[in-house]
């Protein structure tokens, strides 16, 4: 049994854990919830090894212990899906799944190795994939997975999973609950770490929130209500997740003919109007990220008739698809979200460059008060608009990402790729609110997620994809999660789908 | 078959090896069959140039994987020549392994200059780099040396095999050597993990800061054991740039797949841009190209190189393609 | 005879006007003579140049007219080619080593012990002249490491403090780059200013126009008359001839590459038709160009 | 600050003689170094041609100088500012690999040089070039050019939206595209300006010692990354500005030029300039944590 006895962590002035003690029983799933910034992460990498705690100690059945590395924390048998994406994509599938692991031989080709991390990967639902494969050839969501099997490759009696299921649809979060399951059921014991409550409550028997790096409650999931698990985490009430539905206009603002993409896309349409959100429902390589892709310019081998505001837009070209008024908000902040090395003010300005500038010269009082009105639209505090916005917890890196929209002259189409990837309950309403008021001031929404829930809570209209091919369409009311499940896992059968 | 032919022909290590075909049908059509290019005695001179080129490359290569930059090998060479010089007048292989010995703890220093300080590599190697400059001065007293056993100089060129030389074999031996160790054992894997993503690899358990460490020692070896050999090779050492060899490691590096961003290349396709130069050099001086027409012979498979590699090329030729499909409608 | 014979010319960088210039002189003196020239050119890179001659001897060719970046460098692959029997012109600078005297066959082309010498003595004259009966003298000289620059250093101070009174204070190295020069220029004013200096030699007509820059920002007058810095240049180049016309050099000396070359190709053409050569053939100045002779010169010093 | 503490003490530093060398010295580098931060801080690491560039900068002005002194001017700059606008397209319309794109400059300017000049000298006929290495005032040309040029530079890049568009294109290029701003037209921007600022630099090398010459260049490229490095600009990208590139130009030859004060050997002198840049280097990353 691992037990954190009043550990607190400070980073200078900033207390990320106060005295918190905990215990971590073999055979129990036991997930941790909290606000972004709650100090959830901070606990893992205290326990992986990465971070020295300020004070308290760390024991093992009862004996206290020092985990000065994440080498070491593997050694003692705690093996960590970090939260940011630790997998190296110029190794192959194999070589990421024993990546520094203890047990790998000098020559770390070995069969009895590979056999191992096959079954590991068939036990996620991967016995498809090659071993020798590439991981850089790799979408997000297996990239995920490969991270998850080399945790479980490695036999802790510690399994720590910080957000695991940020970037898996839900086909494969059945697997990966699956093989928590089986890793439980051998008597080892399980911390899992979600933003999504609907997990919290399928897999964990435990629950501890935290809130401000203090522990907020700790205790049996099944005595805790959604409501009260909220108020735990924020404090207050929960406010209602999803905005109101909104009035959309008529006139189509994107009419989407024929989209096709090459091996990913094949003769998507759709018409989205002014005011309009429309969720593209799909699991990892269903092409609902391609359709985004497409339109943002980002593919430049895609073709189609795609009309914006009733001009023809050509493809292929972000450039384009800017000056047509269409913009992403990418779900990936680190690569093509915000510049993380960038001060916030820098951040909220970048995207309207030229209506801040006369003759090419920048009016610096047009930019602090512009920043000022946007950071205050999306909820950023305006008095940190020097700090750099890598220093932004992840929810906040996301209002920088909407709050630069704010006042952009020429905008009539945002397309969106899992907006709230990451991101807690009360940012996720605030990112919600964000995007329908972006709607009432009509603009359309074009967006993907795999999040199901977010999904059908958002959405004016919804189209579900599988492997590049449309499944369904719904109209507000008549999409519910288990029809929208049940399209993007099972094809109809008279479409094969483009790459079945 | 055909997919994997296919694979091979894309592999960025492939890369080199098949510019090299076009540059020695240019060449042999310009030699117009008097016989000055395929013979024994050009390859024996591709593989001089391979030898004096090849552990330089290999060395800045190697760093470039593990998402590094030892700008230090051009001074490194130098130094290490002076050196091994000075103290290899009893014995040469004392004299090589001072030199070895230098270059392996400066390197290392080095290493642990850029992680403890969490310093660019390039801005510390820069200092490493004008440092050893100075101490090759200093150790001369900026005067070429000259290296007083002919006999050395004479056995590390002569010819072994009929193409071979022992510094030819060195430099080679160096490059089958890394390859297997990248291919086949944890550290190549983990050399590669740390430049593909430091932080990643830190995470999955990698000592990544020992890596670098390691990784600014061998090449510092590297470049000090080969630069020993170039001096030796010329019984001479000099303070003063001896051999220019920071360009054509790098243009061997990149030609060769190495990407600047970490994570990729080979040792094998490194090997692959060192021949690649060599061959341009000897190819075009054996059918007797002037000099400014070398220089742009150079300059265009350069480009042409660059333009193969160019990660927007395909994209801009769709949007031509497109353009012209639009016109006629 | 030296129709047909195949020559092999081994030079540093041929952008580089000096070096351009013996190029031109070489090939075209071959051409006129039949001969075919093959040039092979380094970035000063030693090692290259010896690998370019082990290519050259395996090629057999006739004669190797070379340039020696290094001068010991160069032993090895001189070594193979004697063993190949390919007889060598040395031009730019000759082997000092007694041990590789027997590496080649002659050496066609200036005399930089002379030409420092000259320089020396031309420098004292012109001390002597303004008035001066002790000075202090600095060199800005091109690379020390080897070749000219150490020769002509030599030869120089040698020269001038045969002269009593007449002394050279400091020597820096400025590996012939103008930039640095007016830098080291500048920095040596200061560093002497309390014993005052009283003439520059700068090596070449580059770096002696370097030396003048740094005196007039220093607020000093370059020249001739007495309390003026009197500088001395060499390798007769345009800017050198200008300064001299303009009162603000004191001397420079004749060098002319083009020369150099037809020298080496002479006495190639002169081997080849049976002749005995000897070690060396110097072109040397008899006189140094100053404001007295300076318009005979301005043609031949703009090569 | 501890260079000029050690300055203060060493006699004959503070004078003018001394200062207006090293200034002067500074100045050269200082425009290449303007140059090179633009490449740098658009994500482009480092250029290798910008040296050779010059060189040939310098022919072209010397050539055109009996054309009048704005004629020269002009063809100069016009001309290595088309040569690294080349490149910069090549890299930010195609994503060809920088440092290659730079090194095939390098071998292609300095074999058509060679080719065209016949390695023969060119000189300077006529006069016009006098006024670029006077003095105006106190202060020599040069100095003022390159401090006018700093000023500029600082003013683009802190001010201006193509600055601003630079440094998103420099920390983020995909994010930075995404808003707009246009990553191959500004990497085009960026080469063009390194192109004007090297062709300043050898406008005033080539009228201050008169001559068109290729070997002019030599050893600017590292020159240039030595004073980026040491003034503290990012080496990757996104971070940095021409003040802190001159500044470390300055650095740079201030220490030269005590050493030369001090009498220091020539040995000892490029000893110690290596251990002071390997100094600044660290010293200034210890700082910044
Ligand atoms: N490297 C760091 N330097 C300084 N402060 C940090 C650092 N990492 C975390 N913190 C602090 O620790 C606190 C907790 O962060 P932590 O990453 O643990 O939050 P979290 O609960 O995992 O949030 P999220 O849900 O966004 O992942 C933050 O509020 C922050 O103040
Ligand atoms: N290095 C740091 N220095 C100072 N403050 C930090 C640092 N890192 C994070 N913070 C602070 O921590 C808070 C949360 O940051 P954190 O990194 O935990 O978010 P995140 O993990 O990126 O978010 P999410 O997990 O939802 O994506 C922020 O308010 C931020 O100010
Ligand atoms: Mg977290
Ligand atoms: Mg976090």
């Amino acid at each position: 049994m691992l037990q954190l006895d009043r550990v607190s962590k400070s980073f200078g002035a900033v207390l990320a854990l106060s005295e918190v003690s905990l215990s971590f029983e073999p055979g129990i799933v036991h997930a941790i919830c909290g606000e972004n910034g709650a100090g959830k992460s901070t606990l893992v990498k205290i326990l992986s090894g990465q971070f020295a705690a300020t004070a308290g100690s760390i024991l093992y059945q009862g004996s206290p212990v020092a985990i000065p590395s994440s080498r070491a924390a593997q050694q003692f048998g705690i093996s960590v899906v970090a939260q940011e994406l630790s997998v190296c994509p110029d190794l192959s599938v194999y070589d990421n799944i024993w990546l520094g692991s203890v047990e790998t031989p000098f020559f770390h080709k070995r069969s009895t190795l590979r056999a191992r991390a096959r079954k590991v990967l068939s036990q996620l639902g991967q016995s498809d994939l090659s071993l020798d494969t590439p991981v850089r050839s790799l979408s997000l969501g297996h990239r995920q997975l490969i991270e998850i099997a080399r945790a479980l490759v490695r036999n802790a009696h510690t399994l720590i999973l910080d957000e695991p299921t940020a970037t898996l649809s839900d086909g494969e979060i059945g697997l990966l609950f699956k093989a928590i399951e089986s890793a439980r059921a051998e008597g080892c014991a399980v911390v899992y770490i979600s933003h999504r409550l609907n997990e919290i409550y399928a897999l964990c028997s435990t629950t501890t929130v935290l809130r401000n790096g203090r522990l907020a409650y700790t205790g049996p999931t099944s005595a805790l209500s959604r409501e009260d698990l909220i108020r735990h985490m924020l404090g207050r009430p929960s406010s209602e997740m999803f905005p109101p539905l909104g009035k959309t206009g008529r006139e189509a603002a994107l009419t989407i003919g024929r989209l096709n993409v090459p091996e990913r896309i094949r003769d998507f349409s759709a018409r989205v109007a002014a005011g309009e959100i429309m969720c593209i429902a799909g699991q990892i390589g269903s092409g609902a990220i391609d359709v985004i892709e497409a339109i943002a310019g980002r593919a430049y081998d895609a073709s189609g008739e795609v009309e914006v505001g009733g001009k023809r837009l050509a493809l292929g070209s972000v450039e384009r698809s800017l000056g047509a008024g269409v913009i992403l908000v990418s779900g990936d902040r680190a690569t093509d979200g915000i510049f993380l090395n960038l001060s916030v003010l820098d951040n909220l300005v970048a995207a309207n460059l030229s209506g801040l500038s006369r003759g090419g010269m920048l009016r610096q009082a047009e930019l602090v008060k512009f920043a000022r009105a946007s950071g205050q639209k999306v909820g950023i505090d305006v008095d940190r608009l020097k700090a750099r916005a890598w220093q932004f917890s992840g929810g906040n890196q996301q209002k920088l990402a909407f709050g630069r929209l704010v006042g952009c002259k020429g905008i009539r189409v945002l397309v969106m790729n899992e907006p709230t990837r990451g991101i807690d309950v009360g940012a996720r309403a605030d990112i919600y609110g964000l995007m329908r008021s972006f709607c009432d001031e009509g603009y359309a929404i074009l967006a993907t997620s795999t999040d199901v829930e977010e999904v059908v809570g958002i959405s004016d209209s919804v189209v579900t994809m599988y492997r590049g091919e449309v499944v369904g369409r719904y109209r507000r009311g008549e999409a519910d999660s288990a029809r929208i499940v049940r399209d993007i896992t099972h094809p109809s059968p008279e479409g094969n789908g483009l790459l079945s | 078959m055909d997919a994997r032919l296919s694979g091979v022909l894309k592999s960025r290590d492939a890369r080199p090896y098949l510019v090299a075909v076009p540059i020695l049908l240019a060449v042999l059509a310009i030699d117009h069959g008097q016989g000055r290019v395929l013979t024994l005695s050009s390859a024996f001179s591709v593989l001089q140039q391979f030898a004096t080129i090849g552990p330089t490359a290999l060395a800045l290569g190697l760093t470039m994987i593990a998402r590094e930059f030892d700008l230090s090998v051009a001074g490194m060479t130098n130094f290490a020549g002076c050196v091994a010089v000075l103290c290899g007048v009893q014995d040469p292989l004392l004299g090589i392994l001072a030199a070895g010995c230098m270059g392996l703890v400066v390197g290392a220093a080095q290493g642990f200059l850029t992680i403890a300080l969490r310093l660019s590599s390039v801005a510390a190697t820069l200092g490493g780099l004008l440092t050893l400059a100075g101490a090759g001065y200093v150790i001369t007293g900026n005067a070429t040396v000259g290296y007083p056993r002919m006999d050395v100089a004479l056995m590390v060129n002569s010819p072994v095999l009929a193409i071979f030389s022992l510094r030819s074999i060195f430099a080679l031996t160096t490059f089958v050597a890394a390859a297997l160790i990248l291919a086949y054992t944890r550290i190549g894997r983990d050399l590669i993990a740390t430049g593909s993503d430091p932080q990643a690899a830190r995470v999955a358990g990698v000592r990544a800061g020992l890596m670098v460490v390691g990784v600014f020692a061998v090449s510092g070896f590297l470049a000090a054991t080969g630069g020993a050999l170039v001096s030796y090779s010329i019984a001479a050492a000099s303070p003063a740039a001896l051999t220019n060899t920071l360009i054509p490691a790098v243009a061997a590096a990149i030609i060769g797949g190495v990407s600047l961003s970490g994570g990729r290349g080979t040792p094998l396709g490194i090997a692959g841009g060192v021949l690649l130069l060599s061959m341009l050099r000897t190819g075009m001086s054996a059918v007797g190209i002037p000099p400014f027409a070398q220089d742009l012979g150079t300059g265009i498979v350069l480009f042409a190189v660059a333009l193969a590699d160019a990660e927007h090329l395909r994209m801009r030729f769709y949007e031509l393609q497109r353009i012209g499909r639009k016109r006629p409608a | 005879g030296p129709e047909g014979k195949r020559i092999a010319l081994f030079i540093g960088p041929t952008q580089d006007k000096f070096l351009g210039g013996i190029t031109r002189g070489v090939t075209d003196a071959a051409a006129a003579k039949g001969m075919k020239v093959t040039v092979f050119s380094s970035p000063f890179d030693p090692t290259l140049q010896a690998q370019q001659i082990d290519d050259a001897v395996a090629q057999k060719f006739d004669m190797l007219i070379l340039q020696p970046i290094s001068q010991k460098a160069v032993v090895p692959p001189l070594t193979r080619a004697k063993a190949a029997n390919i007889p060598v012109v040395l031009v730019v600078v000759p082997l000092t080593d007694a041990s590789s005297q027997d590496l080649y066959l002659s050496y066609a082309g200036y005399d930089d012990r002379a030409l420092g010498s000259l320089a020396g003595e031309t420098m004292a004259k012109q001390l002597t002249d303004a008035g001066h009966k002790e000075a202090n003298v600095v060199i800005v000289a091109g690379s020390m490491d080897e070749g000219k620059a150490p020769i002509r250093q030599k030869a120089f101070v040698a020269a001038l403090e045969s002269h009593p009174g007449f002394k050279v204070v400091a020597t820096e190295d400025t590996k012939w780059n103008p930039v640095t020069a007016e830098t080291m220029a500048g920095q040596l004013l200061a560093r002497f200013a309390s014993k005052g200096i009283a003439g520059i030699y700068g090596m070449n007509d580059t770096l002696a126009n370097a030396s003048i820059q740094a005196i007039v920002a220093a607020g000093l007058k370059p020249g001739t008359k007495p309390g003026n810095i009197i500088v001395v240049g060499g390798n007769c180049q345009g800017v050198g001839i200008e300064n001299i016309k303009n009162g603000k050099m004191a001397a420079t000396l004749f060098d002319n590459p083009v020369d150099e070359g037809k020298l080496a190709v002479d006495k190639a053409a002169d081997y080849f038709n049976g002749a005995k050569l000897d070690k060396a053939y110097y072109l040397t100045p008899a006189e140094p160009i100053t404001s007295a002779n300076v318009a005979a010169f301005e043609k031949p010093c703009t090569y | 600050m501890a260079v000029a503490a050690v300055g203060l003490l060493t006699p004959g530093f503070l004078t003018q003689i001394s200062i207006f060398s090293i200034l002067t010295a500074a100045a050269f580098t200082g425009c290449v170094a303007i140059g090179m931060t633009f490449i740098t801080l658009g994500g482009n690491v480092v250029s290798f041609s910008l040296g050779v560039t010059l060189s040939a900068t310098t022919i072209i002005f010397t050539a055109s100088l009996p054309f009048g002194l704005f004629a020269a001017i002009f063809a100069a700059l016009a001309f290595s500012a088309a040569v690294m606008a080349a490149q910069g397209w090549l890299v930010g319309y195609l994503g060809a690999n920088p440092i290659i794109v730079s090194l095939a400059a390098l071998s292609i300017i300095t074999g058509a040089g060679t080719w065209i000049t016949g390695g023969q000298g060119v000189y300077p006929t006529g006069s016009g070039g006098e006024i670029l290495s006077g003095t105006i005032g106190y202060l020599p040309v040069p100095v003022m050019v390159c401090v006018g040029l700093m000023l500029v530079g600082q003013l683009i890049v802190t001010r201006t939206s193509f600055g601003r568009r630079l440094i998103m294109v420099g920390s983020n290029r995909k994010a930075a595209e995404i808003v707009g701003a246009r990553p191959a037209s500004t990497t085009v921007g960026a080469y063009l300006l390194s192109g004007v600022a090297t062709g300043v630099a050898a406008i005033l090398i080539s009228a201050r010692y008169r001559s068109g010459d290729f070997e002019l260049g030599n050893g600017y490229d590292y020159a240039a990354i030595s004073a980026l490095l040491v003034g503290g600009n990012a080496i990757q990208g996104g971070a940095g500005s021409p003040l802190r590139a001159v500044v470390g130009a300055l650095g740079i030859a201030t220490i030269q030029s005590l050493l030369v004060l001090w009498g220091l050997s020539t040995q000892l002198q490029y000893l110690v300039v290596g251990v002071a840049v390997l100094l600044a280097i660290v010293l200034q990353a210890a700082g910044e944590r």
